[in-house]
């Protein structure tokens, strides 16, 4: 054997590596964002609208109330686990979100309530139900799909009892001044995103609640071992992940200038999408608050640039979900790859 | 010192005594719910609605029965819905589009939920792809392979279905309906399959642990593209009858089932001991929400009524089980973990 | 030492007439435990004594029926985590309590992070994260690395900074810390709790390793069935024998059993090296030729005949898991071969080995070996179901027969097969998965660190049923980091020593110090041997007193 | 070596989609680039055309024929699909003034387009409306519903011989504005004509996914509560999904006698009144895709500067039992398909 491996005493015998195994092992490494950027440059490549400022806003603008409930899901997964069975997870947020437009648009075109009041009545009704789910969960002890599916069901119906399934319009300036303008070149609902992210991010990511948020979720024994109060995070994440919904309310008003019946099942799966995508793009390959915003964007810019380069319409999920699985696919490989 | 044989297991006798109460408990609000719709709309207790209201419960029973299958192995499938509308859509193109005779448009409609499965079983064995993302992906693309292969998503019409189709769902055998007969045979398959057999076991041991599960010489991988094959090709069973029912495919109609099919097997999973789906908990749960369904029907209530107190109902009915299960739970847990 | 408010020589902890009552089992019975500022107070006792029932007391996870609590004199009322936590009780579980995406910083600040007006304060605690690593435990990590990426022993090393992170650490409480890591790993935590020792926190050492309580315990409490029944002070580095007495109440006459057919062997195989036997080809069940992965090992060559015994042993890192894994299909490997019976086994999964005729007893139980949540009946049939079936189903009569024989066979307690397998004891956990493999009647069996974390009882038990298996015509191949063990036990050892076999004789030839010295890379005529090689991770003269006073410990 | 293969493998397939995309985008422009001549009106134009959904037969149909008419025209079409959810739908619209097309075919929706409506047309962008009358379209092209709603409510009233209970699927007269003139003109017909019918209360739901299946379950329910002469005809209010299934629980049940009618006449439901003894005995033959060209053809002729109605009509052709079903079915131009 030869002598040169002993100064590196913990590698086995044959560790060594190339600078060509480094790059390649890099590419994997950060392989779903890189196809995320290649995805990009293709369909810039393709459309040259693509990449210019009004559109790449308005995709921006589109995602502002996919990526708010985003993050609410990504609150409630990260506390609760990425577990598919006994994992957190959040069904009943586009519900929430749905209900909180009914309230918001009746408020303010119905009941000539100020934006302020009417927020704060959606919100208190959001805030009902993540207590709901947080009581079912922690109390109850249900599974968090399963109760978060039975209030979702219940939202629902108790949306269209309150709307009689009738669109109500609004001409509320404030709401107006969240659709229409911008403000130091961004939308206002780009802002409302990027404030709810900021707050967000920094929750989960920079606070001691955040902490132990992530420590719940990750190993359960572990954190209540380390005297977190996880029962109290749990239902907490409910709670914060139902503010979320509320604020997602105020944006989904803006873009439909008024509440429309119906948009809940489509929020459902595009929310789902872009938390869960989001893991893909973290180093950890955990949902995060930074993936779900730009899995978000991900989809969003997808669907544009697919509008945009003329592909037809039947052919636009497709697509969508074909590179959708090819990032997955890259995350997967490269969580192997770690093993 | 050894009380092996004579002492049947004291921890097994508390924890399942909690188990019937949990049971018992999810049970009394399904009976509650009975007797509370049989006084309310006279129709409800009349056998042509209950016979209606089963029938009816048959496709929610397949996919929730493929649910079972996934979810006890720790998976999930959010394209169950998918494979349902390939089966419907494969058995009437073959018929009317290609002109087969419909023993071999149902092998077609069994392939349509096979590939589905296997673009699964592909994404998540070989791949190695989250079962979440994976079905989710195959959503997406199921869908717009249905717009493409339909022009946008027309519907497919097959007025003059062979006989031998239709009675798929509108004759019967020895009284029995034959759709009810044909669920039941996949019923008691998976009953067999899940609960009584040594795979049954090994898929729960998957689903709990899967490196244990491995170690202990299962093959995890070839058990794990089954099971997803197997969805696939129990929701184009339940295509089959829905297209058979309607003598027409309706594209994307799939999706409707999924939610229901998830609470279906979560509900019965809530019933079990540790909390585990199981086939005959999937029954309850689908024949409770079916119940529902019909009961709230004939009560002639306000649309928007009937969809708000469905939830309600459902919630309430779930709370209660489950505060009462888990006080029966708790005794029982505190002196397992004394005895071990 | 800081101890401020209490007049000196009060003790920091004071339990006294804990009892707690389960329904139909006493697990404490007026049990006490004392421990002394600054000391490092050893807990010892069988399975089932009730060491963890009075730690999950302390830990305020348990309400004790009756009895008294005091901190450093002070009666504690409630006694509930975080009131523990408050007076400076500390406890590093033998379960690795950590969550596997965190980063090490993050992870020792679990729970307690430093908190400043822009939020957590990452840099801070990394500093102090690491300061803690490196000067109180003598460990560098980076803060940075994720906790999946670290090795068991630098986990470990992780949860005690956890534990010593918040401020006024008194007593901390180890729970078998020790368990899941090589002698050498081991080293690094016992240095670690002396260096505590040194800085006046007293530690309460829970294991079963006999070796680290004469090491490093200035005194040690014995339990037996729910209550203390003495303590042994001081502890001296003959208190082993003692402890062992006092434990079970009688000498323990013989820890290995006396195989039948182990001096024969030895006279046959004495001599021979691998490539005649394999010409040879008699009795060759398990042959490996020429084994490597491309990174971890490279050119290992082992044969197991049936009847035969054989240790494969080597420091932590040295290839024997990895080697493991390749044999049972758990790794593939790019070079060599791997023949059962003198065939070509293509194993690529475990589920080839067991249809081979190969089972795996696997390192990690709770991870790998048991489905924690099933019943005892279901881990104890999983690998055999179709034996335990009729006509395609399950018969329950079958799986309770089946599962009450092994129950019996191996002692499992409770001996309740409905129960579930998370409830039980290390050691009846692995015997579960012992007796799964049983229940395979296999003809192979590879066991990999057989009796990490299992008491000295249920080790004798395991010992006697794998020479049984070995006299009945199983062949069998151990991987242990315990050379006593493997000395013990084994009719041959084969030392790898960084992914290489160095050494492959009859157990016979071997001393206990010329293993160890094989073992470290520090034996004359290793091709591998340097002065430097000698020094993998830790220094070697530490190991070598941590692997001894291990062997020592479990000696009879 | 299996590293190397798997990025090999993900690179693959990062190829091939790329190549997949590159060849279903450039289809789509073929389809649009076409014969280039005098005829062209809209060449060189690119039109945005906006449905809500395509997944029912009148959207798809009014989509698909507003895309090809603009395409035979010589234009060039941005097409986009709300996916069934109005505030997508109107959110969509961006696109086109990012883009700054020449003109938009906005299709259905509810008022949530609106002001997105009011943005192009204050952009200079020309709005076309199809079955979607906005103040800040140019032209909206639809069917009359009044028309459709009275004659159906006619239909509907003969075949039950001006008696008996009625029930009613009618979930979107609330949300979709033009269901709800065809929902009254129809209610209003029958409370004319046929004072002693009595429409039951509550009326039904229908769903948009799976409606067949969700209207055959309704409706044997629906027989539970109503046994044999206690309901004359269930009528699906704005379209004529639900009535397949509807058809399919009547025929289930064994319980003919009641009669269905509806609205839209797809050659789906075409077909199943053209069978002998149906029970669906009413329908209203809309022509979508002709609604569509008309706003195609509008498009062409204000961008080549003519004045444009504010309305235009396409005729509907009821369609009351099996004999005038066929009739309009070979109209429409079904059968051929």
């Amino acid at each position: 054997m030869s002598t040169d491996t002993t100064t590196r005493p913990s590698a086995g015998p044959f560790a060594t590596e190339s600078t060509g195994a480094r790059v390649l092992r890099f590419a994997i490494r950060r392989g779903p964002l890189i196809l995320f950027a290649a995805v990009c440059v293709y369909l810039a490549l393709a459309s040259p609208f693509f990449l210019t400022q009004a559109n790449i806003l308005s995709s921006l603008e589109q995602t502002a109330p996919i990526a708010v409930v985003a993050f609410g899901l990504a609150i409630v997964v990260i506390g609760g686990g990425d577990d598919v069975v006994s994992g957190g997870i959040d069904l009943s947020l586009p519900a929430s979100a749905a209900l909180a437009t009914v309230i918001l648009s009746d408020q303010l075109t119905n009941r000539g309530a100020g934006l302020p009041q009417a927020f704060l009545l959606a919100l208190l009704a959001a805030l009902v139900v993540g207590l709901v789910n947080a009581v079912l969960v922690t109390v109850v002890g249900l599974s968090a799909i399963l109760a978060t599916l039975a209030t979702y069901v219940a939202v629902v119906g108790v949306t269209r009892v309150v709307s009689e399934n009738r669109r109500i319009d609004v001409t509320d300036p404030a709401i107006l001044y969240i659709r229409d303008e911008e403000l130091l070149g961004l939308p206002v609902a780009v802002w409302i995103m990027l404030l709810v992210f900021a707050v967000v991010a920094f929750l989960v990511h920079r606070t001691r609640y955040g902490m132990n948020l992530q420590a719940t979720g990750g190993n359960l024994d572990a954190a209540r071992s380390a005297g977190i109060r996880t029962t109290r995070i749990v239902a907490s994440t409910f709670v914060l992940a139902s503010v979320a919904a509320a604020v997602a309310g105020v944006l989904l008003v803006a873009r439909g200038s008024g509440s429309s019946p119906g948009i809940d099942e489509r929020l459902l799966v595009d929310m789902m999408l872009a938390t869960f995508i989001g893991a893909a793009f973290s180093p950890r390959n955990v949902v995060n608050v930074l993936g779900a915003m730009l899995g978000a964007t991900f989809v969003a810019l997808l669907s544009n640039g697919l509008v945009l380069t003329r592909v037809n319409n039947s052919w636009i999920d497709g697509w969508k979900g074909v590179l959708i699985l090819i990032v997955v696919a890259a995350a997967a490989l490269q969580h192997r790859e770690r093993k | 010192m050894t009380t092996t044989d004579t002492r049947p297991g004291l921890v097994g006798a508390l924890r399942s005594s909690g188990s019937w109460i949990a049971r018992y408990a999810f049970l009394a609000a399904f009976a509650a719910l009975f007797v509370f719709f049989s006084v309310q709309a006279t129709s409800f207790l009349s056998g042509s609605n209950l016979l209606n209201a089963l029938q009816g419960s048959m496709i929610l029973l397949l996919i929730a029965l493929a649910l079972t299958l996934v979810i006890s192995s720790g998976g999930i499938d959010l394209s169950a819905g998918t494979a349902l509308d390939f089966g419907a859509w494969f058995a009437i193109a073959a018929m009317a589009t290609y002109g087969l005779p419909w023993p071999l448009a149902v092998l077609c409609a069994l392939a349509g939920g096979a590939l589905v499965g296997s673009v699964n079983a592909f994404l998540i064995v070989t791949l190695g792809v989250t079962p979440f993302l994976a079905t989710l992906g195959t959503f997406f693309i199921g869908r717009s392979l249905q717009q493409i292969g339909t022009g946008g998503g027309a519907n497919i019409n097959y007025r003059d279905a062979p006989e031998g189709f239709r009675a798929l769902t509108s004759g019967s055998t020895l009284f029995i309906p034959n759709e009810v007969l044909l669920v039941g045979i996949v019923l008691v398959v998976f009953y067999l399959y899940l609960q009584r057999s040594k795979h049954g076991v090994r898929i729960e041991a998957m689903g709990l642990q899967d490196s244990a599960a491995r170690t202990a010489g299962l093959r995890t991988r070839r058990y794990r593209a089954g099971i997803y094959i197997a969805a696939g090709v129990t929701c184009a069973v339940a295509g089959i009858l829905l297209s058979s029912g309607l003598r027409i495919y309706t594209p994307m109609a799939g999706f409707s089932y999924l939610l229901d099919g998830i609470a279906a097997v979560f509900i019965g999973a809530s019933m079990h001991p540790r909390a585990r789906p199981n086939v005959l908990g999937t029954l309850a749960g689908v024949l409770f929400l079916s119940m529902l369904n019909n009961g709230l029907d004939l009560l002639g209530l306000d649309f928007n009524a009937k969809a708000a107190l469905r939830g309600l109902v459902l919630l309430v009915a779930l709370t209660l089980a489950f505060l009462i299960a888990k006080q029966a739970r708790r005794t029982t847990a505190v002196r397992a973990a004394a005895i071990g | 030492m800081t101890v401020d408010e209490a007049p000196p020589g009060t003790p920091v902890l004071e339990m006294a007439g804990i009892s707690k009552t389960f329904p139909g089992v006493k697990a404490l019975d007026d049990a006490g435990l004392t421990v002394r500022p600054g000391e490092v107070h050893g807990l010892v006792g069988e399975n089932g004594a009730g060491k963890s029932t009075i730690i999950k007391v302390l830990a305020g996870i348990y309400a004790p029926d009756s009895g008294t609590m005091r901190v450093d004199g002070e009666e504690l009322a409630h006694v509930t985590p975080a009131a523990v936590r408050s007076r400076g009780i500390r406890f590093v579980h033998q379960e690795l309590q950590l969550v596997p995406t965190f980063s090490v910083t993050e992870s020792v600040f679990m729970g307690a992070e430093l908190v400043g007006p822009l939020g957590v304060r990452r840099r801070e605690m990394r500093t102090r994260a690491e300061r803690i690593l490196e000067e109180v435990l003598g460990t560098a990590i980076d803060g940075r690395r994720l906790i999946r990426d670290l090795g068991p022993a630098e986990r470990k090393l992780v949860q005690i900074a956890r534990a010593l992170v918040q401020e006024g650490p008194r007593l901390v409480v180890f729970d078998e810390p020790t368990a899941p890591l090589a002698a050498a790993e081991g080293e690094r935590v016992l240095s670690a709790i002396r260096r505590l020792r040194d800085q006046g926190i007293a530690s309460l050492y829970v294991s079963h390793y006999l070796g680290e309580i004469t090491e490093i315990c200035d005194r040690a409490t014995v339990f037996r069935n729910g209550t203390d029944v003495s303590v042994v002070d001081p502890i001296v580095e003959s208190s082993g024998r003692e402890l062992i007495r006092r434990m079970i109440g009688r000498d323990v006459d013989q820890l290995f059993p006396e195989r039948k057919n182990r001096a024969d062997r030895r006279d046959e195989g004495d001599g021979e090296n691998g490539q005649d036997r394999d010409a040879r080809g008699d009795g060759i069940a398990l042959s490996a030729r020429g084994l490597g992965d491309g990174a971890t090992f490279a050119d290992v060559s082992i044969d197991v005949a049936r009847g035969e015994i054989v240790g494969l042993t080597g420091l932590l890192g040295s290839g024997t898991a990895e080697v493991v894994d390749t044999v049972v299909g758990l790794r593939r490997h790019r070079t060599g071969s791997i023949r059962i019976a003198g065939r070509d086994s293509g194993i690529a999964s475990p589920a080839d080995a067991l249809e081979a005729g190969l089972v795996l007893i696997p390192r990690d139980r709770r991870h790998d070996g048991l489905v924690l949540e099933q019943s005892v009946e279901t881990n104890l049939n999983l690998s055999t179901l179709g034996r335990a079936s009729r006509l395609g189903l399950l018969s329950s009569k079958l799986l309770a027969s089946r599962s009450d024989g092994l129950i019996q066979k191996l002692d499992i307690r409770p001996a309740d097969r409905t129960a579930t397998t998370r409830l039980l004891s290390g050691g009846n956990q692995q015997k579960v998965v012992l007796g799964r493999a049983l229940a395979a009647d296999a003809g192979i069996l590879v066991l990999d660190d057989p009796t990490v974390g299992v008491d000295i009882g249920a080790k004798q038990e395991i010992y006697r049923l794998v020479a049984g298996l070995a006299d009945e015509g199983a062949a069998v191949l151990i991987a242990s980091n315990d050379p006593l063990e493997v000395l013990g036990l084994c009719d041959r050892i084969v030392v790898m020593v960084r992914g290489r076999v160095v050494l492959d004789v009859p157990a016979s030839d071997l001393t206990q110090e010329e293993l160890i010295s094989h073992m470290t890379g520090s034996a004359a005529g290793d091709p591998t041997a340097d002065a430097r090689t000698a020094a993998p991770a830790s220094a070697p003269a530490s190991a070598d007193t941590a692997i001894a006073d291990r062997a020592d410990g479990s000696a009879s | 070596m299996i590293r190397k293969h798997r990025f090999a493998f993900t690179g693959a397939i990062l190829a091939a989609g790329l190549a997949l995309t590159a060849c279903s985008a450039s289809s789509g422009q073929t389809a649009g680039l076409g014969e280039g001549g005098g005829d062209q009106p809209l060449a060189g134009k690119t039109i945005g055309v906006a449905v809500v959904g395509t997944q029912h037969f009148w959207d798809r149909e009014a989509f698909n024929g507003a895309v090809e008419r603009i395409e035979e025209l010589g234009g060039t079409v941005l097409t986009t699909d709300g996916g069934r959810d109005n505030t997508v739908h109107a959110q969509n619209h961006e696109v086109f003034l990012s883009q700054q097309v020449d003109a938009v075919i906005t299709i259905l929706g509810d008022d949530a387009v609106e002001p997105k409506l009011a943005e192009l047309k204050d952009a200079g962008i020309p709005v076309f409306g199809v079955d979607r009358d906005s103040p800040s379209a140019v032209n909206n092209s639809q069917s009359d519903n009044e028309a459709a709603g009275e004659a159906i409510g006619n239909i509907l009233g003969e075949a039950i011989e001006g008696t008996g209970n009625v029930a009613v699927f009618n979930a979107f007269g609330e949300s979709l504005e033009f269901c709800g003139v065809r929902y009254d003109s129809w209610r209003e017909a029958l409370e004319t004509n046929f004072p002693d019918v009595t429409i039951l209360q509550p009326e039904l739901a229908e769903e948009f996914a799976n409606s067949p299946e969700d209207a055959r379950q309704q409706t044997l329910s629906l027989l539970e509560r109503y046994p044999v002469g206690e309901l004359a005809a269930i009528h699906v209010a704005c379209w004529d999904q639900p009535a397949i299934g509807v058809v399919q629980a009547l025929e289930e049940a064994g319980r003919t006698e009641v009669k269905v009618t509806a609205i839209d006449a797809g050659p789906d439901t075409l077909e199943i009144m053209m069978e002998e003894g149906s029970p669906f005995v009413g329908n209203v033959a809309q022509q979508p895709r002709k609604i569509a060209t008309v706003a195609a053809d509008n498009v062409a002729a204000y961008l080549s500067g003519e004045e444009i109605e504010r309305q235009s009509y396409t005729e509907v052709f009821p369609v009351a039992g099996p004999e005038q079903a066929r009739e309009v079915y070979e109209q429409l131009g079904y059968d051929k398909e």
